[in-house]
Formats: C-alpha cells, structure tokens, sequence
C-alpha cells in the first residue's frame, strides 16, 4: 500500500511503539492503542480509530506485528469483537458507542450473543422471547440457547420480539442484555465433546433500561443482519499460512508417523491438501476483495467450505490413527475459557467439527444464502407469513433478510466464531 | 443361492431382542451408566443371555448352544447396534466363540453359551482379519507376558483368549499377573481396556496353524457381523433423524419438508439399504462356510462402518444444535460408528485385501506414468 | 423354490422344450412360448402365462437358461416388455390384452412412450396434450419429446389432457397410440453423444378410437403410475453376475492395461468396485424380496444408484485411459437400433452415461419419491393447484400419485429403460 | 503479496474479448462450424490477434509483442473458454509462445505475436509438465521422423515445435514429411491431431538443458494456464444453469426455488470461487517468476480441471433433457471441460506430483499396516 495514509500510519505505529510497552500488561497497552485511534483504522477518532479507509487495518496489522507485539487473543472477547463491535458502531448511538466500544476492546467487558431459541434455530426472525415496554425500561421473558461465553459475559446482543402483532420478521427489537440484572439465569449446556462449551440462558423479568436499545423498535431484523454477517466472515476468514489451519495438524501427523500411511491414505491426504489449500487461496482473495468493504454474502461460502474441511480432515486424522484414534482425553465435563478447533486430540477435534456445520448458521442455510443472495434464484413459497401479512400490510420488497426465509433445515447454535487460527 | 433376506424365524429373534432391549436398556439408562463411569451393563447381559439365550446362537446343541448360526448372530448384532447396548456379545459371542469353534476347543463353549462365562480375544481391535499382530511373550509354564493396547470388551471378561507365541491360549482375567486398564475410549457404550501380563499362568488352547487359522476366523468373523451391528447404528441414526425432522418446524414447516434435507436423508436410506445387502451377503458366507467369505468380509468392512457413520453424521446435523448435545442419543450412535470403522481393520485396509481377493492389481512398482 | 408349482413347471419347460426348437426362428420360437404359457408365468393362461405366482419367474428362467434358449433379448422391444406389458396387463381390458401381448412379447409390435413434453418433464402430470371426445373417437394435438423407438413403434403408450377444467392429476386419459394413424409424425432428437436415440413426436389431428383406451376417462395419471413403476425396476433391476456391468468394463482395462495405472486410480477403482458390488447386491435382494410381489417405490433407489455408478465409473476409465480417452469414435448422427449403454468407446459412455440421471425420472424426483413414499417425510407447499382445487371440489386424501407433487428439478425425458446388462 | 483479484487492465481487456467473442463467436455458429467438420476459425482468430493482440501479450515489445504477462494471458483464456472459442490460443500464445520464451529463440516470436504466425508444440495433450515423452527421431540434416498422437492445436499451426532427440525442432507444419491426421476428439471444438514426421526437414531452435527447460516451462505453463480456462468454463456452465432454473417452470414454480437445486449450484458457485482464487494464483506465480509457480501450476491442474467438469456436468443436469440435446451449448462445455481435465496431466497426476512438493510423501515401499 504505497500511499500516504499507510505511510502516516506507519509512522503514527512507530510513535505509539515509541511511548507504549507492550509488556506493562495486555490491558493497559490495549487501552492505550484504542485511544490512541489503533484497535480499528477505520472507526472514528476517539472510538478507537482514525477514521482511515478499512483497507488499511492490515498495514496497521503488520506494523504491530513486525514490531513483535503480541496478537491481539481476539479469542478471549471473540464476539465482542467479531460481532458486537460491528454492530455497536453501525447501529448504536454516540454514547453507546463510548460506553461499549472501549472495555469490549480491552477484553474488559466480555460479551455473548442472545439469539437462538429452541424454537427458533435455523428460523431464527422466529425469536419468542418477549419484551415489553414499561416506562423508560423494557422488560424481558424468554429462553435463549447455544450461547457461548454467557457464564463470562458482561453484555449480551439480544434479539426479542416487541410487537407479536406483526409479521415475524417486523415485531424485533434489538436490546444490549446487561448479563448481571437480575432475572438472568445461566446454565452450561453439554456438548457431545463432553464440555461444556455453551449455555442455556433464561430471563426472567429482566429490566433492561431503553438506553440498551440497538437500533429503532421493530428494526432488530436489520440490526441482526450486520451481526450475523460479521458472524460468517469471522469464521474461517482470518488469512492463513500455507497449512496453517487443521490441514497442518494432518501433514505433520503424516510426516511424522511413516508407519501408519498407506496408498489409500494418501489419495485422501492429497486430496485434502489440495482443497484445503484451494480454500485458504480463496479466503485471501476474498479479503483482497473486500479489503475497502464490508462483509457481503460470499463470507458465507468461506464458513460453509471451512466445516466441510474442518469434518473431513480431522476423520482423515482419525483414519490414518486408526487404533490410536479410537481413545479419548477426557469426558468430564469442562468449561473451556474458549473453544480449542485446533486442540486436545485428533477424536476431540473430530466430535468438535461435527458442529461447525451448525454453530453460525447451518451448511443448509448458508448454501440457501449463497443460492439466494449471490446466484439470484428465486426463493421457496412461503407459508410463516401470519395472515395479516397478506393483506395491504404487507412489507414493500427490499433488501432480503439475512436468513432468507425460504431456509431449510436443521436448527443452529450461534456459537461460537471459533476462527481456524 | 444366496438369501440376503430375514426369514421368520430371524425376524421373531429380532422382535425379541428389541422388546428386550426396549425395556432395559433405553438409550437414557446407557447414558446414566457411561456418566457414572460403568458402561457395561451386567444385568442386561444377564437378561440377554439368561432370557434369550442370544450367547449360544452359533454353538453346536451339544456343546449348550442353540446351533443355529451366525445370520441369527447378525440380527442380535443389528439390534444391539439400533441400542448401543453395552455388553459384551462381541467379544464374546462372536469373537471369542468363533476361536473357540474354530480350534475344536469346546470345554469354554458351554460355559460361553450359557452366559456363566464371558470371553474376549486379545487383540487391538483395529487388527484385521489377514494381520494378527502378537506382542505377547510365552515362558514356561507356560505363562504369558505382554502388552496388549485398546482390546474391546476386555473389561467384563472373565476369560481371555491371547494369541502368543506360535499358540491360542486361555488365561484367567482376574488371575495373577493380569492387568486390566480402562482406555478413556473413544466410544462411550464400548470402552476398550488395555491389557498387560507379567508372568500370567495360561492354558494354551490351540497351537500352530490351528491357532492362527482360529484367530483368523474369528477376525472375520467379527469383520463380517460387525457389518450388521453397524447396519443397526445406521438404521437408528436414519429413524430417529426421520422422526425428528416430521415434527421440527422452522419457517411454519416441518424441517423434513425441505428437500435439502429430505434428499439427504433419502441419501442415507438408500445407503442403509445397501449396507444391509452386503452385510446380509457377510452374514451368510459366513453361515454357510462360503469360499467367498474372506471377499464378502472385506467388502462389509470397506462398506458398512462408512455408512453407519455417515448416518450418524447426518443424524447429528439433521438435528441441529440438539443433536450436538450430551443429552441426545445421538452422539452414543456416532462414537459408535465411528469406532467399530476401525474395528478389524478401516475401509482403506479392506480395499487394499480387495486388490488380492477381486484381482484388482495395483501399480507395478516403479513405473510412474507420464 | 422346491415345491409342487416349481416342479410342474420345470416339467412344462421340459416338454415345451421336446417339441419346439429355439433354432427355428425367434418370431416363431417366442409366439410358441406365448401359447403355452412360458412367457409370464404370473399372467392368465391365454395371456401369456399359466397364472401361477410371480415369484416362479426365475424358475422358468432358470430353466430355459440351462437349456441354452438363447436369451430373450427384450431389449428389442424394451418398452413394450417393460413397461407396457404391466400396465396392459393390470388396466386393459380382455380384448386389449388379447390384441396386444402377443405381438408385443414375440417383438413384432414394437412400443413406444409418450409422456414427456417440453413443458411437462419431471412434472409429468402438467402435459397439455389434448385428447377430444368426438363420436367414437378421440382427435389428439399436441407435442411429446423423448421418444424412444418411436421411428420403429407400431403403438405409443400415451397419457393426454381430456379436461382441463380440472386439477391437473384428474384431467388426464391414458391412451394407446396408433403410431401408423395419419397426423403422427416422428423427428429424430439429436444427443451430446451424436446419436438420434430418441424422437419427437407431433400430433396433429390425430383420431385414436376408445378402444384404444387404457382405464377410465380422467384416470389417466393412476394408469401412468403403473408405466413409471415398473420403468424405474426395470432399469438397472436385472440380477446381475458380479462385474456384470460397467465396474466390469474398468476392471477388465485395468487388469489389461498395467502400465497406465497409478495408486491414486487404483484408490478410486477400488472405491467404484465396492460401491458396484454394493448395488449389485441390492438389486439382488430387492428382487428377492420382491420375488411375489409387484415393484414399489424402492425400485427408485435401484435406478437411483444404478445412475450415479454408471457416471462415476464411466469418469472413472476415461481418467485411466488418459490421452486415449481424448478420442472418441464418430460423431456422425447414427440411429442406433437400442441404447448401448455398454458399447462403443469410454468417451461415448461417458456421455451417454450423462443421460441416465434424467431419463425415466431425475436422481432430483427419485430422492424425493424416496423421501416422502418410503420414508414418510412431508411435502413441500403446493403451488401448482388451479384455484378450484382449494373449494371442496378438491381431491379427498389418498395414496400419494407416483410423481410426487412436490417434486423438484431438471426435466426427464422417461427413455429407454436401458438397464445394465 | 501475491494479488489474486483482476486490476482495471484486466477487465478492460475481459470486456473486449468478452464483446469480440459475443459477436463474432457465438455458440450456435461454433457448433455449424463442428457440425461442418472444420470446428477451428481462421477468421475469428484473425480478429482476435487483429483487434485484439491477445497472441501478443506475453510477448516482449522488441519482439512486435505487448509484453504484459501471463496474468493477462490468463484472463483471455477464462474468456475463450467461456465461449469455447476454436481458436489455436492455448498452442500458439501459450504453449509454443512460452517455450521460444524460454530458449531465447526470437525470430519466431514476430510473426507469432502479429498472428502472422500460429504455432504449437508436438507432444501428446495429456503430457505433464514433468514427463515429456519424445518418440521423435533425429538425422542429419537435421530432419525427423517418428510420429506423436493426440497433439493440440496442431490442425491449424504454421509451424510445429517439436521435442526431438536432445533438441526443440521447428518444422513446417506443411512441408515435406510432415502429415497431420485429425482425431475425431472428444473435445468437439478444439481437435487433436496425430502428427507424423517421415525424414522431415527441421531446423534446431534449442539443445539441451535449454531445450528441456523450455519445453518444461511450455507445460508449466500449459499447467497454470489452462486453469483460467477452465475456470471460464465452469462459470458459463453455471451462467447457464442458473439463467435457465430461473424461468424454467415445473410444479408451477420455478425450477430455481427447489432447494435440491439452488443448493447443487451453490456449491458449484462455491467450488468456481475457489478455482478462481486457485487459477489466478498460478497465474500470478507464472507472471511474477515465483519460486511456487511448479506447486502452483500442479496444484491449479488438481484442483481446476474437476471443477469444471463438475460444473458442465451439473450444467447438463440442471438443463434436464434439454442439456443432454446437441442442440444446446452444454455439451460444447462438457467436452470441452472433461478434456481439458487430461490436458497436461490428469488431477490424479498433478496430486501425485505435490507428493514432492508439498512434502507429503507416500508410504514407505513394501511395508503394508496391519
């Protein structure tokens, strides 16, 4: 990037490197960089940017990185960063964006995603959880699930239907959930790893001022929509070395353990390594693509490709194992500060994968997406529109939803981004 | 010729079994026993044994047994597969009953059909058929010393049969010298064992190509009706996706109604279908002393345990966030699956037999195309 | 099959034998096995059979086969053995089947079907063919595609719109088309492969007498389910030795050609051989299972398979010829006497192969045939239904038509049969 | 850093090849030229080396070329490709083009770059760029004789490069000795020809190292280029499949809103994304001498060539009997697509060769797993 800006900024990280020591504590140096306009170029100044094109977050990225500072760990505050900050700076007021924007850098204030209900997966515009205006505050009834980082969380995203009279899609309203009011109530759910890597949250009369609210009432749809976009890019967007995701994990299992290849193995491995590549090339011209925008529907095919790779390559790992790969480490029941994709052993990492293809929205939803949003065919008939819907009351065409409402299929947890590292 | 179908008398064995099964060892009750540590359940066994006589199917009436043969033995395995039942009839009942067979060793038969005695044979169970492997160290006595890594249903045997040396031999599980390890397993209804001996008094059984001849039947054996136990996996993960995408609605639907996953599903169904019919063909080379059972093994082991996972994978997704939980069977399914595909040698190593048993050469060394 | 029916038959088989020789002209030889019974045993004495149960089929078989009677070869008239011959059988009338089986089973009347058109393909019931009443006779217009055989067919099984004012399954008459009748003309329909297998066929005018009815008026569509049925056993359904097909085409290049051969082939060779013998034993215990009874839609799978395994395999020894492969043996425009799906060149079968998940039903209509008749799984929301079926002029519930209504996907021409040999 | 997108140049330069093609080569007029048996077009080439200079492009300005490189090279044939243009490009601007490159021989590089010229190098289409084969003779004279089948781009070249002996030989393709025989090819728009020498006259345009080299390089990027075409290929067959389930209309509903479908041609839409991303890498390795370009170009030949052949294959799928006609374009692409897939060395072979270098070796020689 020969130009000015990037050679400003260059100069502006040098200064800032001048003045700061990344070893006086991650939390005071994090701070530093967000007031000094360094955690995301492009934000405005004083909410932790310089109002810089977006393009140029990997100059600033390299800078920092050349210097040997360390890496951010996103992944203690993955939501808060992936998704909510997105959110909150498109969505929120000045004041919200003072308020969240800063500790969430920080890792200060943690934050989870309200979304998922049990009977609102895949459908998720299908939400019940109600809340109901009383006064300036709002109050809230309803069951989430598949929230991960609830148990840690200072701040939730929580999407709740305000007005049940309309058509699903419309009565949502977008609240920012304080975790500690009372009335909230978080339990682990059990994954079939074992962990414990998720909850069940219920709320319960909780009162949530209406200066939490994110966007206009009835408006949460669209608020949702920047989440969940900045969702699927997240995961399995971040650019890669050559074999630096699940793939490398494999070759170097190959490498090391001659004894237990053999011809039909390592068609399988070829194969692998040639998508997995194909995969990571493609997740780097994406971003070269987008590097002045904003994440369109195409992050969906980067996060559909990312756990079909993530299944087929820790089953290879199982494979080439064989009798090694049929022990587990441990069954008890953890609670991991984050989710491991790349950790524990190779059956670990294959039970984990199984839900890649669900957390963030399903492999069938996201080929909808794709199917819908990018190649333009039309969408299914559709029966959930209440009958009012029918009548003049019905919504002008625009901009589709998110989650196409021609979506098939199996529920989803939100989950965790949980990025190939 | 060739019967790939179930005959009355298999399908009344089946509605036993199931109605047994259905009662005491619903898929909750498994659960409760893998979370308190005890999988195996050793009054279901009991039950199958005592009541149904499920452990004497393959041996001979005089020796205690029913005599009726192993196509039998393939349907009990198809319904402890549906239930994940944990007990040991594969190791038992099949594995180590099919050594026994094999090596005229009758004096344990009863004792096994009976179901006063359970017995299992000392291999990882990854080894296949053409490849026992023998880590185990055979002295005077004689007595046995070894290791033995990841052998299934080791734990609730009272008997082991240990190849070693160039013999079969018996050795008592809870004997001197014996050290049974718990292996944190991989499947949760089916922990292996590690198992060790120091200088373990052993009887042998069989000796030379007698014993080798029985190690092998048995892995084939077990090669070829672990087809059907995984056929029992595959049909459950099919029947309960099925049930639950009927009643699931999302988008004002039942989820089943979306072709994306109706297709998918109708993907599984055919793929089930056709592991039944080459596990019906294992089965029955097997029953019938057929010369193409080694090929008919090896085509169920490099076909079944395939789909038995891949039913288990879809049944996990097609229940989406439900499906990834402790709280649903289907994870009991998919640890199994996956697991018995390396019982007795992986689909890969069940190909390469093929290049031998179906003439199917592979590259002559040393000549890369152009 | 050691009982009483087997044996007396096996006696009949013996003493037909004693009096007519195979050698003496196949015409001859088959109208002979017509007349005493020995073409179908399940059909009535006079049609063909001796009315004993459908499993003894593979007696008679059997017992010709040992014997040395040259096979059948029905693929000389394979959509009258295949598919007409049933729905004769089970909807025509006496005298219809009188006229017809005969000829139709010593091959001297050759059929065809006409159900396709070029906006009725996978939604077969939407045919607009019409067929008015006039006197005695019904005048049919209208255009069918997909034709198989149709230049050589004496009679075209053909379903056509008798009323359009009503839902689109009930306004359907099967009838038998007079393929020599004035206004029947036949245009050969060009292939990928080069080859004119099939036909259009325009119709214009075209005076077909009621007798030539096959069922009621307006039933049209259950009739036709009947064709569909036994189209789909029929192809790929024969029992077959192992490497009785095209698996036995690659295995055989592969054993002869060892210097083209690599590990990763032979990976993917060893993959197709499973998958075959797989299917072949499927189709053999569908059969078995079948033996008394009449095709279901499980037949659906068989065809299903049958597809995908002639497309891969196919792929799969053009991928081992290499260079070889890049040719092909003539492109000029032939009229084959039937499909060779088995002939020719690896190229050809390539491509022909191409045809086999379209023809007689899409892989897309067969997954959902499967899904909603043999797994239960619901319908999708109908679109299709004329306003007057909504009003209580609509269908009471009952056994779901063959294609389904919720059917996806590509067009069918129905074609050949074309089963494996 | 590597760029994988297209810089405004190179959709400039798309759109006019894009626009010359629409006009001038349209399907229908494709498939009368085949139908006539003379599938190459003189005169549409002639336009695009005329109005377009694209055989100049990789060619240096002092040799009468545009000297821009391969990334542009790349682009055009993305765009020949979607047409299925039957013009000698991929033999004449890539092939012989890379190889004179590459040896330093430029008294060709004139004619060639103005399209005065066509050419093409004499090996058999599937060669890799590891392996390539010389059945070709040389005597004194130089003059060869010997006889190489299955050669692209042979039928309308000038002058035949041909590897011979320790050299690279060029020959006129229509002098003494020389007979081309057309294949009746499975790639119905751009022909193969079998090319005999007998004691034909030949001038010797590189010797060894350089001429291995060269014809080496030839391949490679024969290898990585060919990708962009393929990828031309592949999205047309979407372009096509999609434009046709939109108004194509069964069970009164689009047949573009079953989700069977939408979601099959997603995940062609998804798997063309990434062969682009895959082909521009190699071109871009190609164009910037990167030591990657050999792992680039074999993984490109991995990974594109099935990619197309899918999406044809969908293509035709989509279409349902109306792609299975000669009468529409798809088959153009679908023999286009599946023999390409062989040019230069199968995916099997290109695989095989990231054994090296990706250092995923294979298993140790004679020491099957048990």
């Amino acid at each position: 990037m020969p130009d000015d800006d990037a050679d400003r900024l260059r100069g502006l990280v040098a200064e800032f490197l001048r003045r700061h020591d990344p070893a006086g504590g991650a939390t005071a140096f994090l701070g530093a960089r967000f007031d000094a306009g360094l955690a995301w170029v492009h934000h405005p100044v004083g909410l932790g940017g310089l109002g810089l094109p977006r393009r140029l977050q990997p100059v600033l990225d390299e800078a920092l990185a050349r210097a040997g500072v360390p890496d951010h760990r996103p992944r203690r505050n993955s939501i808060g960063l992936g998704m909510a900050a997105p959110t909150v700076l498109r969505h929120g007021t000045p004041a919200q964006c003072q308020r969240w924007l800063r500790p969430l850098w920080t890792g200060e204030e943690v934050w989870c995603q309200l979304f998922s209900e049990p009977d609102a997966g895949s459908d998720l515009a299908a939400v019940t959880t109600r809340a109901v205006r009383d006064g300036d505050d709002w109050v809230v009834d309803g069951q989430k699930v598949w929230t991960s980082l609830a148990h840690r969380a200072r701040w939730g995203l929580l999407l709740a239907r305000t007005d049940p009279g309309v058509a699903k899609h419309r009565g949502l309203t977008y609240l920012v959930c304080d975790m500690t009011a009372p009335g909230v109530l978080v339990r682990p759910l059990r994954q079939l790893t074992g962990e414990a890597e998720f909850n069940e949250v219920f709320l319960t009369g909780v009162r949530l001022p209406d200066t939490l609210r994110l966007g206009a009432v009835g408006d949460g749809w669209r608020v949702a929509r920047t989440t969940l976009m900045n969702e699927r890019v997240a995961i399995g967007g971040r650019p890669l070395p050559r074999e630096g995701g699940m793939i490398g994990l494999l070759a170097r299992a190959w490498r090391a353990r001659p004894e237990l290849r053999t011809h039909g193995l390592h068609a399988d491995l070829l194969r692998a390594w040639v998508e997995a590549e194909a995969a990571r090339l493609t997740a780097l011209r994406l971003r070269q693509q987008l590097a002045a925008g904003e994440p369109g529907p195409e992050g969906s095919a980067v996060k559909l490709t990312f756990a079909e790779l993530a299944q087929r390559i820790s089953a290879l790992e199982l494979d080439l194992l064989g009798d090694e790969g049929l022990r587990y480490d441990d069954w008890t029941m953890r609670r991991p500060e984050e989710p491991d994709l790349l950790g524990r052993t190779a059956a670990y990492r294959y039970l984990r994968a199984r839900g890649n293809s669900i957390e963030g929205g399903t492999s069938e939803i996201l080929r909808t997406v794709i199917a819908e949003r990018v190649l333009g065919l039309p969408p299914e008939p559709r029966v959930d529109r209440p009958p009012s819907e029918s009548g003049p009351d019905r919504p002008p065409p625009g901009p589709r939803p998110d989650r196409p409402p021609s979506e098939p299929g199996p529920d989803r947890p939100p989950g965790e981004p949980g990025a190939d590292r | 010729m060739t019967d790939l179908c179930y005959d009355d008398v298999e399908e009344a064995l089946r509605d036993s079994v199931r109605a047994l099964l259905t009662t005491h060892a619903p898929w909750q009750r498994t659960l409760t026993r893998v979370d308190g540590g005890e999988a195996y359940d050793p009054a279901l066994w009991a039950r199958l044994v005592g009541e149904l006589g499920v452990a004497g199917l393959p041996v001979p009436e005089e020796h205690g047994g029913a005599g009726v043969g192993f196509r039998e033995v393939a349907v009990v395995l198809e319904e402890l597969g549906r239930a994940v039942a944990p007990v040991p009839f594969l190791g038992s009942a099949v594995l180590a009953t099919r050594a026994l067979l094999a090596c005229g060793e009758t004096r344990l038969l009863g004792p096994l059909a009976a179901g006063r005695c359970v017995a299992t044979l000392v291999v990882p169970f990854g080894t296949s058929p053409g490849t026992p492997p023998d880590p185990v160290a055979v002295s005077t006595g004689p007595a046995l010393t070894g290791r033995v890594a990841g052998v299934v249903d080791a734990l609730p045997a009272d008997v082991l049969l240990v190849p070693a040396g160039d013999g079969l031999y018996a050795v008592d599980a809870r004997g001197p010298g014996v050290r049974r390890t718990p292996v944190v397993s991989l499947d949760v209804t089916r922990p292996l064992a590690d198992v060790g001996f120091a200088d373990a008094p052993a009887r042998r059984v069989a000796a030379g190509a007698t014993a080798t001849g029985a190690v092998t039947d048995a892995l084939t054996a077990g090669a070829a009706l672990l087809a059907s136990e995984q056929v029992g996996v595959a049909q459950r993960c099919l029947d309960l996706a099925v049930a639950h995408v009927r009643t699931r609605h999302q988008f004002g639907r039942p989820v089943g109604s979306f072709q994306a996953v109706k297709h998918r599903l109708a993907d599984v169904w055919v793929a089930v279908s056709q592991a039944r019919a080459v596990a019906r063909y294992a089965a029955d080379c097997l029953a019938t002393g057929d010369p193409d059972t080694a090929l008919a093994a090896s085509l169920a082991q490099a076909y079944c345990g395939t789909v038995a996972t891949t039913a288990a994978e879809v049944c996990v997704q097609a229940h989406g966030g439900l499906g990834f939980t402790w709280e649903h069977p289907a994870h009991l399914l998919l640890k199994r699956a996956r697991s018995a595909a390396v019982a007795f040698g992986a689909a890969d190593r069940h190909r390469a037999v093929l290049t031998d048993l179906a003439d199917l050469p592979a590259p002559p060394p040393g000549a890369p195309r152009p």
